[in-house]
């Protein structure tokens, strides 16, 4: 059964503005799927964090997350050696099965775009041929442009500004590429705009928790299938079943 | 050894320790942290006639020492909960099942309880007269002594099993509204639901949680629902289950002093999903520590001299 | 520079941070800390018209995010506040001064306001309706929509300065109470008192304050508080002073957003005494992080969509 | 005007059962009498702990303190390095000169000894003859003996089950010594007993707090010459105000 798990912090640094990489070194064996999440606790904090994870490796977890309020900004000031108690084995993540042998995007925007490095890498490796579109406020904010290219992608930065790649939304970008599926995780407004452009993927949606993992019901949202718990029914949800009149 | 067992009237629980409805599901999904049989009991997701979907999301604002929560009774409906997620819990676990249920109007309760009341899986009817937030959803029946007593009496007459009141703690006189429920044949109490709290973000101005105000609960909560346990244990004398920011084996001894039979423990499952193992852990060492031999020995003594 | 000036009726104060009743004694203790001047106003520790020493000790208890207090009014009555604490507190502030008014029957109230009213230090009268630490003491007319809105009268009747009826959150309906002190003719309203706490120690399962239950605040209640200002901002469009867990800068735009004029801190206080003048120098960056030009403009923002 | 204090943990260790001594480097400039106290900011209690200061030199301040509850245990914890929030200044103290001269006695019981010998050590560097009675539960509860002795202080020691010393109570050894002005600092019993044998003194007592500054009125007890606030008008009350009776 679960155990609650310890993690050591080998760093903590930022990455771009507000944004910090976490690796932590402790068990890394229950990830089944990218895009799968954490839940940290933080001293003096009631309520969790939960963090997607962004990449894994042996006993090595690659977070990365942004300072939002008080809580991010208080892990953002921990240092290597220091402690971290985490919930593991939240969400059900991204399913690679479907996307095989397809025309594969990925859309990402902001702090959507640390899970689908580890989706990108899963599916590198399985050999697909993956594009990515990575959308940011400004220059200032971009991370992982090249660390997704190592993988082998070809990454299309869009920026809200044009400070950095092209100026405007993922979804500019998005519609002029030839895809026939697609892995998104970012904003709600960005899903709904990926979502409207009517290819079949995957979504992975944010939204406040009070567990995360299926206790409270606290993050439940209507679906085409049903009510389903952002936190153990996604956070991934396909393309059919989303709603976003609900 | 420490005696952990309690008595709610006469269903007898090996420990006190119990799962507050909506922070443990329908139970069988908390089977993956530890094994539930350890439990004193398991109360229930609050359960209506029909299926609800609750309210709009966020439903979750967080604050020192606790949380706001709206879910607006998300629930399947009883039929659902009695055909498929007790049948569920019951390959998991065992033990006391305790139904909690919520209504808007006095025949949806009576109706809803009653079905629970012939689940032969169901110990104990928790009648939820205090959810804060569903409009016309329970509060108005927990707020006023008349309307709790009628709400009692209607399901005692529809339901042989014991019936628990789940009383609001925004009120004027708790005692009060108790002292209706003892008069409408209750065989026991439950509090304190949650407070009606906000919290707005200081960056947008807005109010976090869509409903605005919202159901306080966690640690910071437990002063108030000590003084409540306290004060409804002198004025009916019927057995309460205390419930309020509860995190702690000593937070239960506390509870038990103020003149609870038995705890349940909420908002810390949350954040701690083992919370009730480790209390039920930690009661036998902190016994020791004080000299208390049975746990039922200590129900109401901070009213004894 | 962002504006932080805010207005109670007819009066103005430079910032909204008041320290609250009874957490800054009659306020010149508090002088060793830092220049009081700073402040937007001082509440000053309740008066009653004769000399009490209040409840036996212990009157304190540490709870999660908070304290339990029965001090039970302690104070040297109101001749000697006027004839001596404040010309103390005066030789060390300059600024508006409330003072803050408890009885125990109606005829204290109007002979201790009047007093007040009559003595050209005070700036406006804080009629305390909820003080939960004495018996018939204050609470009684906090809980009673009728018996507020005539405490209010004839305090107006006997007093020119503003009056501002500081409210119990231990009631049901806060909007009723408020209500009923606008009909009386209220100037304003503070809120919230203490809610009605207690803490037993697991060791010895008693109580830890001598009179069991107590006035509990700090950060803790602070969801209640702000929920409450903003239903009775709603309710009577008063002008408010929201009290309840105030701590950080955050937390005075987050009471002002719900509703509030202006600001009390209190708990704080005793666990930092700087926590005023750091609260006040913290406004400024909030106010410009979150694009606030003047603090005036953000009262009530949360009830505009 | 004062400031906030950090101090830096020198020293954190078991003196005895459940006792421990905490020096402390900082500034120990404001400490005008041996008897005041500091109040200290542990994270996550939102109350500050009382700690009477036990001795004091340069920049070192030196507290002991017993483990009494979880606030005092996490305070055990605490590691040489780590720092202290404190609030300084607090408490009137014992003053020594009305002893002048006289043949002294202190009585001490449990955690009211530390105190008394910052005391002691004043007394005895102006020349004064000190003699000190100690109780203490049994012979693992005992601290501090030798630095008393070291002193030139003629210490009696007294446990309740005569493990160590004589048996019985502190006044037991008191009522035999030759003495005519004391100081005394320990629980209220003992400190009623003290002052119940007749002698002209000072009594420190200890009552639970909400502020240690004089805001909250929250330690006030009733004497003869009126009511007082443990924390700003004592710890320390002279013998001739003490009223048991309120």
């Amino acid at each position: 059964m679960e155990q609650r798990s310890l993690y050591t912090i080998l760093e903590n640094a930022p990455l771009a503005q507000d944004v910090f990489r976490l690796r932590l070194l402790g068990d890394a064996g229950w990830i089944k799927r990218p895009g799968q999440f954490v839940n940290i606790a933080l001293a003096g904090k009631y309520l969790r964090r939960p963090i997607s994870v962004c990449d894994w490796d042996g006993d090595v977890l690659t977070l990365i997350y942004k300072v939002v309020g008080s809580g991010t900004e208080q892990m953002s000031r921990m240092a290597p050696g220091e402690k971290l108690d985490l919930l593991t084995g939240l969400g059900n993540g991204f399913d690679a099965a479907p996307a095989r042998g397809k025309k594969i995007a990925l859309a990402g925007g902001g702090v959507g775009v640390p899970p689908l490095y580890g989706l990108a890498r899963v599916l590198s490796r399985a050999g697909e041929s993956v594009c990515c579109v990575l959308g940011f406020r400004s220059h200032a904010d971009v991370f992982y442009e090249h660390e997704f290219r190592a993988l082998g992608c070809d990454v299309r930065i869009v920026t809200d500004d044009g400070s950095c790649g092209a100026k405007g939304f993922v979804t500019d970008v998005l519609k002029s590429l030839d895809y026939d599926y697609y892995f998104a995780c970012g904003p709600q407004p960005m899903l709904r705009a990926v979502h409207a452009l009517g290819k079949e993927g995957q979504l992975s949606f944010e939204e406040r928790m009070g567990c995360g993992f299926g206790a409270c019901m606290g993050c439940t949202c209507k679906t085409l299938t049903g009510y389903k718990r952002i936190c153990v029914d996604g956070p991934v949800l396909l393309s059919g079943e989303v709603r976003f009149d609900a | 050894m420490p005696d952990l067992s309690v008595r709610l009237g006469t269903l007898e629980l090996k420990n006190p320790v119990i799962p507050a409805s909506g922070t443990f599901g329908f139970g069988y999904e908390m089977a993956r942290f530890y094994d539930l049989d350890l439990l004193g009991a398991i109360s229930l997701k609050g359960t209506t006639l029909h299926e609800r979907y609750g309210n709009p999301t966020p439903r979750i604002a967080e604050c020192r020492e606790g949380l706001l929560n709206a879910i607006g009774l998300q629930n399947p409906g009883v039929h659902a909960v009695i055909e498929h997620e007790i049948p569920r819990l019951r390959q998991v676990y065992h033990g006391p099942v305790i139904a909690n249920i919520s209504g808007f109007a006095l025949e949806e309760y009576v109706e809803t309880a009653a079905l629970f009341d012939a689940c032969p899986d169901v110990d104990l009817l928790e009648i939820n007269i205090s959810c804060p937030n569903v409009k016309h959803g329970g509060m108005a029946f927990g707020t006023q002594p008349e309307a709790a007593r009628e709400v009692t009496e209607a399901v005692k007459r529809a339901c042989k099993k014991p019936v628990y009141m789940k009383l609001s703690p925004n009120v004027t006189d708790i005692a009060a509204i108790a002292c209706a429920c003892k008069e409408g044949g209750a065989d026991g109490l439950v509090l304190i639901n949650t407070l009606l709290g906000m919290v707005i973000d200081p960056r947008t101005g807005r109010p976090v949680v869509s409903t605005g105000a919202a159901g306080f609960s966690g640690p910071a909560v437990k002063p108030v629902a000590v003084r409540m346990v306290y004060q409804v244990y002198a004025a009916t004398g019927l057995p309460v289950i205390g419930v309020g920011g509860v995190a702690t084996a000593d937070d239960v001894i506390e509870m038990m002093s103020a003149g609870a039979s038995a705890v349940q423990v909420g908002a810390q499952n949350l954040v701690d999903p083992w919370a009730c193992r480790n209390i039920i852990e930690e009661l036998p060492h902190k016994m020791q520590k004080y000299g208390i031999e049975a746990l039922s020995d200590i129900v109401g003594r901070a009213h004894r001299a």
